[in-house]
């Protein structure tokens, strides 16, 4: 499952998505945006085409690098709020050192080449990016 | 020939717009389109190097040779995830 | 959240015991049974007052030796079929080199120090034993 | 004094209970008990080097001095988890 998505992440699917009979381990990671008195919420753009198709090379990737068996990637974008999650990884391997590593890779691969940017939202944002992030969300 | 050129994030707030539709001679290099875009919008110079392009949805590099209707974007550095 | 159950693990409940505020990353292993031909299920035995101890001093260690914000270990015991979890642990950090790492660590402890005990059980499983486990389940 | 000894897994399998009330002399050591334990259960006694000790629900080494009312362990290598 490769997924870019403005809903919030149902992590129990993504879990869902990777399990397969011959898989003993299962690692999964979530980023969720953190509580910070000067944010209320992260504003995530995206070129997405780019996305799904780098998220896909990733994936394609780890399964010749780490012997992965399925690997999954979700990332919302728009405005996520404080405690919200922003991207969950779900990694199954025969082996959990695998997992592990399949999914830390995946992750630092994630911020490294996937086209999304984040800009942070709160009380001192100026109020022009606020209205046309509001705005946005409005007519998601 | 003419190329669509994508902007994200700080450069389309720097720009202004999403995206420009650019005409261009036939054999012409990315990395010239590039130079041809600061010298229209030079606010993005200061940007010039840490700038990652692309090509049809994938990266590219600076002496690709640009087709008719190229999908061409320029990408501040990327910071998805949470931290 | 530290649990030793019979019944199938609820690995969203799991994690969302994790959440926190402050908390931007959070790494999850699960465990599973694998299929294999000769394996139907695990059987997993359990010394339970001690398991929990063991457990709650893993947590404990894990929050000192990697600053983890929070961690939830789940462990199911009795018999665990093929494709079902036998062990969720989630763990919430500030930052995700830290919630990988702790996460991996909890996982070799729980192999290395907490007293639980695993058998197969399949086709070629001596009857005694396979009728001895069915009653254990049957009266859970 | 008195204590209850535990067995579990292969070693409840090769002794046939779950669990033995064990009286020895005040003082006695946990070691001084397993030796005990594995005289009278001489099958226990190629697990000897890999059994590993608990009192009270801690593991435990073999110079503790036990107490009436100890509840004692003996524990296989564990093999949590799915692998």
């Amino acid at each position: 499952m490769i997924r870019i998505q403005r809903s919030p992440i149902d992590v129990a699917a993504v879990i869902d998505s990777v399990r397969r009979d011959e898989a003993g381990a299962i690692a999964v990671f979530l980023g969720t945006v953190r509580a910070d008195p000067d944010v209320d919420a992260l504003d995530y753009e995206v070129y997405k085409p780019m996305a799904i198709r780098t998220l896909a090379d990733l994936v394609d990737v780890a399964q010749a690098k780490f012997g992965v068996v399925a690997m999954s990637i979700v990332h919302r974008v728009g405005r996520v709020p404080v405690g919200g999650d922003s991207v969950a990884i779900a990694c199954a391997a025969i082996h959990r050192a695998e997992a592990f590593a399949a999914c830390a890779w995946a992750m630092d691969e994630v911020k490294r080449v996937v086209p999304i940017w984040k800009q942070e939202t709160g009380p001192r944002t100026p109020r022009a990016r606020r209205r046309r992030s509001g705005a946005r969300r409005r007519t998601r | 020939m003419r190329v669509q050129v994508k902007l994200f994030a700080s450069y389309r707030e720097v720009v202004g717009v999403r995206q420009l539709a650019w005409t261009l001679r036939d054999g012409e290099t990315l990395g010239a389109l590039v130079d041809a875009v600061v010298d229209a919008y030079p606010r993005l110079r200061g940007h010039r190097d840490t700038m990652f392009l692309a090509v049809n949805r994938a990266y590219a590099q600076p002496d690709v040779v640009l087709r008719d209707g190229d999908e061409v974007a320029l990408l501040p550095p990327v910071s998805g995830g949470f931290e």
